[in-house]
């Protein structure tokens, strides 16, 4: 199954095809509408006028996990919370990247207790963390163009095994 | 006279073939990892309770009836619309005598009370 | 590592309500709670869960309905517990203070001013003249910020797409001020025992003033676009109705209270940092709806801006913070001269201040209610006990009795006008 | 502070045995109150003329550890007539915290007790819904009571990484599940 088993590797045709892929993937990533705490409302500003995420095609937060590529996991993830993260991220069909939002969901921050999971990476894989507590929207944004750049990396080998 | 209707025969096709390309190559090259988790239905991150297949009230069933019997009578606008000015006062009026037929009914489920929810 | 809490394809480690296949069974801990006719199945359960875009965060409510009105609501909260009292017992005083900013995130400054205020009464520690009237201009800024987001959210709900942008674009501004004078958007931990961290800037008079000129004109805007809006009356009017009696009886307090028709709010009834000497009236509404509750809430931005305005006019030069050196480190400047400045500053960075023996419960008025806070000391360097009273956890606790009988869709005007923030309810 | 000593008197007249003792704090009054007695005292508070609490406007919960009367819930009542504020605190023991549940009277507690559950193991006789509110439903211990470990964990470093990993809780879960 999947494109290079059954192509295999033609050179030139698999490399354009993977960066016309990837800048397909990078032109409109659909963030799943997924605020827990702080870092949510710093989400709403960044997606608000002022800092418009709408610019990378960003402005449409997919409330279902079925039309969603990204979960930006914006707040901090408690014990409670921790199977419905691992739910929705199981959910999401398969292009799917994550994007640790503040301190809270990179490594859980402030609050070094029984009721918080220490950083959302001990539940789903995360591609970028953004520091800060919370981050400016200018940060936030940041961080997606260094998941931009990560997408536009990305092999034919890694998603069409 | 058929070759008028050429362009819009090039545009059916390239749109028929646009989508059984884009939907025959996802499901063929698409890799396939199908998890009990990823087909259970989404009920906002929990766990669903109970069937999925539910018994629906009638009172559902009597809006849809009710849109599906408004929309068809907006689908007869359409050609009409496109023509009514050739047509001339003839067509105006029997489109009105249509139309007040249908507002006739209308206002028969408004009395009815069929558009309030009780 | 990644698949330690669930691995791939297997359930998850904790199991929510309803799991397995007999879901009848799974339920009979909700005896009191649903209907029968839930379990025969004749009405529907629905997980209105801790993922869904118009519950303000991750709360969970298991609707029982009957076709599209709502026979009974259980509430789930608890998703965002972060242990924040639990932790402050381990934090010296300052040091706790940081973690009441991320309780209700929309009104980090007004979290501060209910802790440091409690302190203070503990400690009887005095607050300078600049100081209080600083903490009142910024805990008004405040509510206007979070009442912005309120009302932001609310009508993004309801489908008034276009005021999120507008609440947003003012809010900006507020935070710009927030930034000018702490440093920090939104955590800003700028109220500390005492008084404040740093003195205001000369920069903060003009920027508010500036800020306070042509806001109102926007508060005009808001109100011509929705309080005659035909389609928001209908989704608003008459909906959600909580009368005097059940309101008090269910804790209700501040605009859900008030809207109800009693003027009960903590500014006036037991003022605080110096809000008497402010005169600005209390809203009332009379039916209790969510549109009484819109109205309440967009009336007290004026108020709040009256407030500021007066505030502005009531500052004058003078000390920032209070000079008891037992409680408040020196300033740098005074380590260079005296010797007790130094003794000070090392006892106060390293072990912090102790506090003796003692219980206080202090009440002020959040923009969502009575935010009241029950510090006790043990006359240790950390609070032995910090118990928050938040309206938040109040009034999703008073949401089933808002709730039932409404339709499906009013849910989401009833839960955007009791104005929740679950950090604020989970603590 | 004056009018509030009349409060705490009046209440005493009326419930001799049940008040136990009375403290003046920093303008504040609390009774402590026997707990068998706390739901008459309570409606005592809500129902009479010159008192009037009915607003309940907050019930905490406090663990003095090593003391004996462990546990100690306090009711803050609030009169939105008379303006005036009034501590109700209940001590309890330490093996089986029990109290008669006031959500007859003041419905705002029933939230609150159950929190009050969650986190100190206090039981509540007569709650209609006396389950965990905060925290998962199978979590053992209640986290708010003193002796209850903060749940600290040290930060992962290289050299310590595998034996952090060991002591996470869900590490513990799967262990024994």
């Amino acid at each position: 199954m999947g494109i290079s088993s059954k192509l295999g590797n033609l050179g030139v045709v698999t490399t354009s095809l993977e960066t016309a892929v990837n800048w397909g993937r990078t032109g409109a990533l659909w963030p799943l509408l997924f605020g827990l705490a702080c870092c949510a409302i710093e989400m709403m500003a960044a997606q608000c006028s002022n800092y418009d995420l709408s610019r990378f095609g960003m402005e449409l937060n997919r409330a279902s996990p079925r039309q969603a590529d990204l979960i930006i996991v914006a707040g901090r993830v408690t014990r409670k919370m921790a199977p419905v993260i691992r739910q929705l991220y199981d959910q999401m069909p398969s292009p799917k990247w994550v994007l640790a939002m503040g301190d809270c969901a990179s490594c859980s921050g402030v609050f070094n207790n029984y009721a918080v999971v220490q950083g959302v990476d001990e539940i789903i894989p995360v591609d970028v963390y953004v520091a800060g507590c919370p981050p400016r929207p200018e940060q936030l944004i940041h961080g997606i163009m260094t998941l931009h750049e990560k997408i536009r990396g990305e092999r034919i080998t890694d998603w069409a095994s | 006279m058929l070759d008028s209707y050429a362009p819009a025969a090039v545009l059916l096709i390239i749109t028929v073939v646009m989508c059984l390309l884009i939907v025959s190559l996802s499901t063929l090259m698409g890799p396939r990892r199908p998890t009990h988790r990823k087909l259970e239905p989404y009920e906002s991150g929990m766990v669903p309770i109970g069937p999925a297949v539910r018994r629906l009230p009638v009172r559902f069933y009597l809006v849809a009836v009710l849109f599906i019997l408004f929309d068809i009578e907006v689908v007869f606008f359409l050609p009409w619309a496109v023509i009514a000015r050739q047509l001339g006062l003839f067509a105006l009026v029997e489109m009105g005598i249509f139309i007040g037929i249908l507002l006739l009914g209308f206002a028969y489920a408004w009395r009815k009370g069929a558009l309030e929810w009780e | 590592m990644i698949d330690m809490i669930a691995p791939q394809g297997s359930e998850p480690a904790v199991t929510p309500i309803g799991e397995g296949q007999n879901w009848q069974g799974s339920l009979d801990e909700l005896k009191g709670m649903i209907s029968p006719r839930a379990l025969t199945g004749e009405t529907m359960l629905l997980n209105m869960g801790p993922h869904h875009p118009s519950t303000h965060g991750v709360l969970r409510l298991l609707l029982e309905l009957d076709g599209e009105t709502i026979v009974s609501c259980v509430p789930d909260v608890g998703y965002l517990h972060t242990g924040i009292e639990k932790n402050m017992e381990a934090k010296t005083y300052t040091k706790a203070l940081v973690m009441t900013d991320r309780m209700d995130y929309l009104n980090p400054l007004g979290n501060n001013l209910v802790y440091c205020l409690a302190l203070e009464k503990l400690a009887s520690l005095d607050v300078p003249e600049r100081a209080m009237i600083g903490r009142v201009i910024l805990a008004e800024l405040t509510r206007i910020n979070s009442h912005l987001v309120w009302l932001g959210t609310h009508c993004l709900d309801i489908g008034a797409m276009s005021m999120m942008l507008y609440c947003f674009r003012e809010r900006e501004e507020i935070l710009d001020i927030f930034e000018l004078v702490s440093g920090q958007r939104m955590m800003t931990s700028y109220f500390r025992p005492g008084g404040l961290w740093r003195d205001l800037p000369d920069e903060f008079i003009p920027t508010v003033q500036a800020f306070l000129d042509h806001f109102p004109k926007r508060v005009d805007d808001y109100e011509t676009i929705l309080n005659k809006n035909p389609l928001w009356i209908d989704r608003t009017q008459g909906i959600g109705v909580i009368t005097p009696e059940d309101a008090i009886a269910l804790g209700c307090t501040g605009p859900v209270l008030r809207a109800s028709g009693i003027a009960h709010d903590v500014r006036k009834s037991q003022p605080y940092s110096c809000y008497e000497s402010f005169d600005f009236s209390v809203i009332t509404g009379d039916h209790g709806d969510v549109y009484d509750r819109f109205l309440v809430r967009v009336k007290e931005m004026r108020e709040s801006i009256k407030i500021v305005q007066q505030g502005l006019k009531m500052l004058r030069k003078g000390p920032f913070i209070s000079s008891n050196r037992k409680f408040v480190p020196p300033p740098r400047a005074e380590l260079g001269q005296s010797m007790e400045a130094v003794i000070h500053h090392f006892k106060l960075w390293t072990e912090g201040f102790r506090i003796g023996k003692g219980e206080v419960y202090f009440p002020t008025e959040s923009p969502r209610g009575e935010l009241g806070c029950h510090l006790i000391a043990d006359g240790s360097t950390n609070p032995y006990r910090v118990h928050f009273r938040t309206p938040s956890f109040v009034h999703i606790s008073a949401l089933p009795k808002l709730v039932e009988g409404e339709m499906l869709a009013d849910v989401v005007a009833i839960i955007g006008s009791i104005d929740i923030v679950l950090g604020d309810c989970d603590r | 502070m004056q009018n509030l000593r009349s409060l705490g008197d009046r209440v005493q007249e009326a419930f001799p045995d049940a008040v136990l003792d009375t403290i003046a704090f920093r303008d504040e009054l609390t009774l402590i109150i026997d707990p068998e007695k706390i739901i008459e005292v309570a409606r005592f508070c809500r129902d009479t003329e010159g008192l009037e609490f009915n607003l309940l406007s907050d019930l905490s919960f406090v663990d003095y550890y090593p003391e004996e009367p462990r546990f100690a819930v306090c009711y803050h009542l609030y009169s939105i007539f008379f303006r005036h504020r009034l501590r109700l605190k209940v001590m309890l023991s330490g093996e089986e915290p029990q109290v008669a549940t006031v959500t007859p009277i003041y419905p705002a507690a029933n939230w609150q007790e159950r929190e009050a559950y969650d986190m100190m193991g206090i039981e509540f006789i007569g709650h209609p819904f006396l389950k965990r509110i905060l925290m998962p439903k199978d979590w053992e211990g209640y986290p708010l009571r003193k002796d209850y470990p903060l749940g600290y964990e040290q930060v992962q470093f290289t050299f310590n990484f595998d034996e952090v990993m060991r002591q996470k809780p869900q590490a513990k879960r799967e262990k024994n599940t």
